[in-house]
């Protein structure tokens, strides 16, 4: 993670809201960036093993988890998501 | 010439040996058929865990090869087979062999499990050593390659009994079929590499260890398929006896190694000291709660590769715990649970220890059927059983046109064995030189369609992977859906988007409705993309216009129980795809003209090695050293482990080099500036102070390194101290040795030290040769070795047996308590703490011979500072990666060769010098480089050459250009993105995965959220 | 160059509550080389801030922009729109930008967004240091090329002070002694006999005891 | 060589005698008395008594004033001087102000740093630093001008001293830098405190070998050990300080008790060495907040009584 990336993370924890208790039933909404060549193929196995998770999130694929920009993260929680995955 | 060559070549054994050699051929215009007669390639490695020295995970390095050799034009895969007959010559070879019956069409098979899920019918995995099971219609492991069925004959219930077919009944593409039988093919090859692998030792003979009987008793290969993540315990180690987690574990070295003891391997099979170690690292790493008692017990600890001494040093810090043992006897534990087992201390104490689980740390050996290759192949064997090869030419056979490499020339690690794997590959191209690219395939494809300024015009292709997908997904809502996207003017639903038919479909309704882009709503693009990327080619498009949407493997596999939501993130997957793909833009492949000259820096051993191999295959080769003679260190070696002569050969060597048309040597030389990347550098060089220019496609680094100067032990002081290779000397000519009386060896001189952490490698088997050559020429003389761990690795262990044997007396010393050398009343004396009698000895002795530590030349950092490669903590030039690219440095198209990349003997110095001829043909047999289009694309109006990018980049791409600004060598750029990632001024953006697209898929994911928000 | 750090982002948030329409605008050179005040910077503000808007509920609207340079009048049309339409501009970029916008809008609200530091150099990726203080009159060439002005924290001209211990300062042990640098450097060039050259009093007049500084182009020129 | 000015300090190192001089720290408060005390405690065992600036940036009441009040008492101030509170104006014109009261000692210094003091926000001057202050010094006495350039009516007559520290790294720059201190304008210098006598004797052996114990007055400082702690505070705590493991050792190894009187004894012997070093021409005797024992030392160490001289 690039140190841009973890004083743009640093300056979120200002903002982070007192923890509030979640609706019943909600489910997140969760957007993954993930590496082409590692966690990508890591989720492309999941499926090979018929391991199970909840359909709640879709992942785009970057060519290496450097490629990530701020950017992405940020639209992607202003427009609602409620979790971010990076893996790489 | 009596017949004419064959530009093909057979590999035999898919393991990563076999891989190598078939990659290197297939990319530089060789035909390659690659015999494997298991179902998939992948051999041993593909069974790790994970691989010493770095820990990297087997199957996360080792997968791209496989999916490589499983794409390539030129690689034609003979799964299930195995050769029976060999018969013509050198050149031309007519090769049998007998293909079993798969009974699927691989064809026809989509891989989707239908059969393996029905299969009623259990078996003992394979490829999980017996530790876990399979069915009867299985796949060897799920990133097998080819990905591919099969039905074992054996355990079928309805080969064997007549009836069942589940398989066969839900197989949702009818590629089932019980009727294939086996076959005998014929080809023709030019040349043969043996890479058949190696079988472990198997221990149930020893009856003293119970293995067997004992449930927490495994061998190490077992041991790594309950600690890999794709094993029977998915990655949670558990013992095999009550599914708990061990807690105390122990190591067994040297079981089926250096023994006789009913076995006849008195060989050391050279990596079982690395792969426990590795282990016991990667254990502590699974326990939880920390408090692990892992111990290994072993007679030398051998960790003589490059940076295995630290991992060595971190298992000690790390709480390991090392006996110097023998156990001679393992009992079962309480109701089966765990074990016990008997060992002498060294102060003769006889303890009896509990285990949770025990490891044995089984040697390896050449397996029966590759014995069997060899006797029908009339190849020698030596008195090990492995292929008898010679130091100075590491891979060949007694057969002319037959090579080997891997464990059946001897035990090795996976590098050695890649090297080697490149080595024969380089033999064989060297045979075939002439028919290079007479059977190599090439493609062609129509010219292309301008679809630029273009709107969109999008297909989308929802495929049903038969139930794969619409099992779970409602793909017909999903193709509704597609329809109402941006941009998208056609979807469909097919039931195999991936069929050949289909693909033929694809290309008709790409032309009918003038499609523009493609998306294609199926399984993933890291195994598909490539053939759609093709499919769009052969209609007229950019490879580059096409998406995946990969709504099997990452939704209806993982979503099976929710088909209603599994629906719905298909439509938002399809609908991401459709997003970024409406912004792809058609890419041009990046061309680079290679210039067809090699550039071979160093006029040692490997450097020659290196040019010959080249030159013989027809490549323009220049040479450069900076001393006034050719030879290097090897002018002062006198034999080979094997006792070869080295002065002839190398002489001969020499001459060869001075005389070929196809090499310029160039003495009294030395570089002063670089510039350029893979298939056109420009070096400038000095020779004799006359500066002048060398361009070159590649360039192998073979420096070298020297024995050091010891600062110890009275070196330099005394005249009866000498290094090994003054020793030598004095052993090659004149009296001294048969006039003195007593002679001494202490090794680890200035190596395996805090301020030197590594092992030279080659001192152990270089003080055993001259300590037999001392008893030899002067029987009445008295031998000592001083050692810190004996390291004779591999078949080297023979001489370090025949020294015992004629009375050499080791004594062993550890780094705080070193020998004491000083003089008194002239005579030179050594005092030693014994570690078998107890007590301090004292010898005088005539003359003491150091093992010194083999250093890195200075040179080196010169070289990393000129052409960005790299160097290790210890000064030694270094390799792509340790493990799968051990002969290719970091940056494109520079290789390395012989004692600059590590401390090495003559054989490996030779096999690498050939490997790195081999990787550098890859390059040089190409007129000109294809490198993707996908890669980042800078923007220099608006760069404010911040360095962000320069510093940031791994390759180099980035660099600071003649006005002072920063431009970007597209060359080098492999469109990691990273530069994108830091860039502040957003002047990098990668192609196909822009800011805007990216931004466009997160829109796309959100819209729905986004749209139905209470007013902002 | 110039180097800033970022200003909490309560203490920002605070700055522009109470104002409709706030600009982000990100100054495109030196804050953007040290990955305070760029364009992109200026991006993730803004996000951060609508999302702190949204939280709470403000009725704060929240755009980004940006500039090459915040300094010179030329580069301001292409934001034009930008500042017409914000009430407030928070400025990334150094105290000279913010000014720049004051002075040029007089009907907008210019914030600062970032803590101007000082002039300074990338020793390594992340690690910016001091360098120059701009006192008008350098001495460089008396002190091995390294200012004692600018690196020394007493600012003395002929030091080391007694407070330099093993080369660090003793206000703070990570920190070079500027003297001790200095006489190391003499040293390598061989020229350590130059440190008996007394620096005499410093006219003080060229740097901020001069009052504001200008530089005419043309009246230098002639 | 004969006196310049009206210093007593001045004639009695002129005149060849061993110069004693020794320091007391201003009150944080506006009570004079105490400082007052100090000064009486020590007025017949010394020559000159320095009265410090503000100092470890703590503020106090100011040099100059507790200066006037000893002068007006009949005792001999060394003005102390620091370049950090003050810029070129305030510092001219307190040394006019000082020579008004006919106080002729100055000790030209930069001071510590105010982040080590009570107010560590505070703005440093550092217009000048302690060389350029000497420098000025001396403009104004012996060329009668200020910095300015303007002339001065009746120029002051100051006997001028610098620190300098012998132990301080790099070592080879602290005759170089003493040197140039001389060259500066610096008559006399009281030196850091020496508890590494050896090491200072090498020092003074290479300043004689320059010949600048003929161009300046040099008087050794020590400063009496209270305890075993304050002795290792000094070792490892107290920039450019040097306190040998044998002096940490001699102070531990005696009981708590008698620790003070060990630590006199060492200042004595001290003293007594350095007496019988070359280019050595006084003490300069810092008892920290322990005044009353400066008697002591002055008549143990054979420098009493006091020269007397006119």
């Amino acid at each position: 993670m690039s140190q841009a990336v973890q004083e743009a993370n640093a300056m979120e924890a200002h903002t982070v809201e007192a923890p509030r208790p979640s609706p019943e039933n909600w489910e997140p909404l969760i957007l993954a960036f993930a590496c082409h060549y590692c966690a990508f193929g890591a989720a492309d196995l999941a499926g090979v093993m018929r391991l199970s998770y909840s359909p709640n999130v879709s992942v785009i694929r970057l060519p290496c988890t450097g490629k990530l920009d701020h950017s992405y993260i940020l639209r992607a929680f202003e427009r609602g998501v409620d979790g971010v995955f990076v893996a790489g | 010439m009596a017949n004419k060559n064959v530009g093909a070549v057979m590999v035999v054994g898919g393991g990563i040996a076999g891989i190598g050699a078939a990659l290197d051929l297939a990319d530089s215009g060789y035909f390659v058929y690659l015999v494997e007669k298991s179902p998939g390639i992948g051999g041993t490695m593909a069974q790790l865990d994970k691989t010493f020295p770095t820990n990297d995970c087997a199957m996360c390095i080792l997968s791209p090869k496989l999916v490589e050799c499983g794409r390539h034009l030129n690689i034609e895969l003979l799964t299930l087979s195995e050769v029976t007959s060999v018969t013509g010559s050198a050149g031309d070879f007519t090769v049998e062999v007998l293909k079993r019956a798969r009974y699927i069409d691989p064809d026809k098979c989509i891989a989707c499990g239908s059969c393996t899920e029905k299969c009623p019918r259990k078996a003992d995995s394979e490829f999980d050593a017996g530790m876990g099971k399979r069915k009867a219609a299985y796949i060897k492991y799920a990133q097998t390659v080819p990905l591919k069925y099969v039905i074992d004959g054996s355990q079928c219930i309805y080969i064997q009994k007549g009836r069942c077919k589940a398989c066969e009944k839900f197989c949702p593409t009818g590629a089932i079929n019980f009727e294939d039988k086996d076959e005998t093919l014929t080809f023709h090859v030019g040349s043969v590499i043996l890479a058949p692998g190696f079988s472990t030792f198997d221990p149930k003979p020893f009856d003293f260890f119970g293995y067997g009987r004992i449930p927490d008793l495994v061998t190490s290969l077992e041991y790594e398929r309950l600690l890999s993540a794709n094993g029977p315990c998915m990655g949670h180690l558990v013992r095999p006896s009550d599914h708990r987690e061990p807690k105390k574990i122990a190591w067994i070295q040297c079981v089926g190694s250096r023994s006789t003891n009913r076995c006849n391997n008195t060989y050391c099979s050279s990596v079982c000291c690395m792969y426990a170690l590795k282990q016991a690292l990667v254990t502590s790493e699974h326990l939880t709660g920390g408090n692990a008692e892992l111990s290994i017990f072993y007679m030398d600890m051998r960790s003589h590769g490059k940076e295995f001494e630290r991992v060595y040093e971190t298992a000690k810090q790390k709480g390991v715990r090392f006996v110097r043992a023998r156990p001679h006897t393992i009992l079962p534990g309480r109701s089966d649970l765990g074990l016990s087992m008997v060992y002498a201390t060294e102060q003769g104490e006889q303890i009896n220890e509990s285990f949770d689980m025990a490891i044995l740390s089984v040697g390896l050996e050449a397996p029966p059927d590759a014995q069997n290759i060899c006797k029908m192949l009339g190849i020698e064997q030596n008195k090990f059983r492995f292929v008898k090869t010679s130091c100075l030419d590491p891979v060949k056979t007694s057969r002319e046109g037959i090579y080997a490499t891997g464990v059946i020339t001897g035990p090795k690690d996976i590098p050695q064995a890649v090297v080697e794997s490149s080595a024969a590959a380089a033999q064989s191209a060297r045979s075939l030189a002439d028919v290079r690219g007479t059977l190599a395939k090439k493609k062609q494809y129509p010219p292309e369609l301008d679809v630029l300024g273009q709107d969109p015009r999008i297909g989308v292709f929802v495929c049903s992977c038969g139930i794969n997908i619409a099992g779970t997904v409602d793909v017909k809502a999903v193709t509704e859906y597609a329809k109402t996207l941006p941009g998208v003017v056609f979807a469909e639903n097919n039931l195999f988007t991936c069929s050949t038919d289909t693909q033929k479909l694809i290309s008709q309704i790409i032309r009918e409705n003038n499609l523009n882009r493609v998306v294609i709503a199926a399984c993933t693009p890291r195994t598909h993309e490539p053939m759609f990327q093709d499919t769009l080619k052969e209609s007229g498009l950019n490879g580059y216009l096409v998406e995946m949407a990969n709504i099997r493997n990452q939704n209806s596999w993982v979503h099976q129980s929710e088909p209603q939501k599994a629906t719905a993130k298909a439509k938002k997957q399809v609908a991401m795809a459709v997003a970024q793909v409406a912004g792809s833009r058609p890419l041009a492949n990046i061309t680079v003209e290679v210039v067809p000259r090699a550039l071979v820096v160093g006029g040692g051993l490997a450097g020659l090695v290196t040019s010959l191999t080249l030159a013989d295959q027809g490549f323009e080769t220049v040479l450069v050293e900076k001393e006034q003679k050719l030879g290097g260190n090897a002018l002062h070696i006198n034999t080979t482990w094997q006792g070869e002569p080295v002065g002839g050969f190398l002489a001969d060597l020499i001459k060869k080099v001075e005389n070929h048309p196809k090499i310029s040597v160039s003495k009294q030389t030395s570089i002063l500036s670089a510039t350029g990347s893979v298939g056109h550098f420009s070096t400038s060089i000095s020779v004799n102070g006359q500066s002048s220019s060398v361009d070159h496609g590649i360039a192998v680094f073979a420096t070298g390194g020297q024995e050091s100067r010891p600062e110890e032990y009275l070196y330099g002081q005394d005249s009866r101290v000498h290094t090994h290779l003054e020793f030598d000397a004095l052993l090659a000519g004149g009296d001294a040795v048969d006039k003195a009386q007593s002679f001494a060896f202490i090794q680890c001189v200035g190596s395996r030290e805090p301020q030197r952490p590594y092992c030279s490698r080659v001192c152990c088997t270089h003080t055993v040769k001259g300590a037999i050559a001392v008893r030899k020429k002067n029987p009445d003389s008295s031998v000592f070795v001083f050692y810190r761990d004996i390291r004779t690795y591999g078949e080297r262990e023979d001489l370090y047996t025949e020294a015992r044997n004629l009375g050499v007396i080791f004594v062993r010393y550890s780094l705080d308590s070193k020998p004491q050398v000083f003089v008194e009343d002239g005579a030179l004396y050594i005092k030693a703490m014994d570690h078998v009698l107890q007590m301090p000895i004292q010898l005088e002795v005539d003359h003491l011979v150091l093992a010194a530590a083999i250093v890195p030349r200075q040179e080196n950092q010169g070289l990393v500072d000129l052409y960005k490669c790299g160097l290790n903590a210890d000064g030694f030039l270094n390799e792509a990666h340790p493990k799968l690219r051990p002969v290719d440095m970091s940056v494109e198209g520079l290789f390395i060769a012989g004692l600059c990349h590590y401390p090495k003997p003559v054989e490996e110095s030779i096999a690498q010098a050939q490997a790195a001829a081999s990787r550098a043909a890859v390059v040089l047999s190409k007129k000109t480089l294809m490198l993707s289009g996908k890669i980042s694309k800078h923007n220099r109006d608006i760069c404010m050459s911040c360095l962000a990018c320069f510093r940031a980049c791994p390759y180099g791409s980035p660099f600071i250009d003649k006005d002072g600004r920063v431009s970007h060598n597209e060359v080098k750029c492999t469109g990691c993105g990273i530069c994108a990632g830091v860039c502040p001024a957003k002047a990098f953006q990668v192609e196909n995965y822009r800011d805007d697209q990216i931004l466009a898929m997160v829109d796309s994911y959100t819209k729905d959220l986004w749209e139905n928000a209470p007013a902002r | 160059m110039i180097v800033g750090k970022q200003k909490p982002i309560d203490d920002i948030w605070e700055m522009i509550s109470g104002y409709q329409k706030v600009l982000v605008f990100g100054c495109n050179t030196c804050v953007a080389v040290c990955h305070q005040g760029g364009n992109k910077e200026a991006e993730i503000l803004a996000s951060l801030l609508r999302m702190r808007a949204t939280q709470e509920g403000a009725g704060i609207q929240i755009k980004n922009g940006g500039i090459e340079r915040q300094c010179e009048h030329e580069f301001f049309e292409s934001a034009r729109d930008d500042i017409e339409w914000a009430d407030a501009v928070l400025s990334l970029a150094c105290g000279v930008g913010v000014q720049f916008i004051a002075g040029k809008y007089p009907a907008k609200v210019a914030l600062p967004g970032l803590d101007t530091l000082f002039m300074g150099d990338v020793q390594a990726p992340g690690l910016l240091t001091e360098a120059c203080q701009g006192c008008g009159k350098c001495i460089l060439h008396l002190t091995a090329g390294i200012c004692p002005i600018s690196r020394c924290a007493k600012r003395i001209m002929n030091g080391p002070c007694g407070g330099s211990t093993k080369g660090k300062c003793e206000i703070n042990k990570e920190l070079d002694c500027a003297w001790q640098l200095i006489l190391d450097r003499l040293e390598a060039l061989g020229r350590l006999d130059e440190y008996e050259r007394v620096i005499p009093v410093k006219d003080w007049s060229t740097e901020r005891a001069g009052g504001p500084r200008k530089l005419v182009m043309d009246k230098e020129a002639s | 060589m004969s006196a310049k000015t009206n210093s007593r300090l001045e004639k009695i190192l002129v005149a060849g005698h061993k110069a004693v001089t020794s320091e007391c720290g201003p009150p944080r408060g506006s009570n004079p008395s105490h400082i007052e005390e100090k000064a009486n405690l020590i007025r017949n065992h010394v020559d000159a008594i320095n009265i410090t600036d503000n100092q470890t940036s703590v503020t106090r009441m100011c040099s100059l004033a507790v200066c006037i009040r000893l002068k007006l008492m009949g005792l001999e101030p060394v003005l102390q001087m620091v370049t950090r509170d003050r810029n070129r104006i305030a510092l001219q014109s307190d040394i006019l102000g000082a020579a008004s009261y006919g106080i002729s000692n100055i000790l030209c210094l930069s001071g510590d740093h105010q982040s080590f003091g009570d107010c560590p926000t505070g703005q440093n001057v550092h217009d000048l630093d302690s060389m350029q202050l000497l420098q000025t010094v001396r403009l104004m006495c012996d060329e009668g001008k200020f910095l300015g350039g303007g002339d001065i009516e009746h120029p002051p007559k100051m006997f001028s001293g610098a620190a300098a520290n012998p132990f301080a790294d790099p070592y080879k720059i602290r005759v170089p830098r003493l040197a140039k201190k001389v060259a500066c304008g610096a008559q006399f210098i009281q030196t850091q405190c020496i508890y590494n006598v050896d090491k200072f004797i090498d020092w003074m052996g290479k300043v004689c070998d320059r010949g600048l114990h003929e161009k300046v007055f040099i008087l050794a400082g020590v400063t009496p050990l209270k305890s075993a702690g304050m002795a290792r505070y000094m070792k490892n705590r107290v920039p450019g300080m040097d306190v040998p493991d044998e002096v940490v050792k001699r102070m531990a190894g005696v009981s708590k008790e008698n620790q003070p009187q060990e630590g006199i004894d060492i200042c004595v012997e001290t003293i007594e060495r350095l007496k019988e070093v070359k280019g050595v021409s006084g003490f300069h005797i810092m008892a920290i907040e322990w005044e009353e024992k400066v008697p002591e030392i002055v008549e143990r160490a054979g420098l009493y009584p006091r020269p007397q001289v006119s």
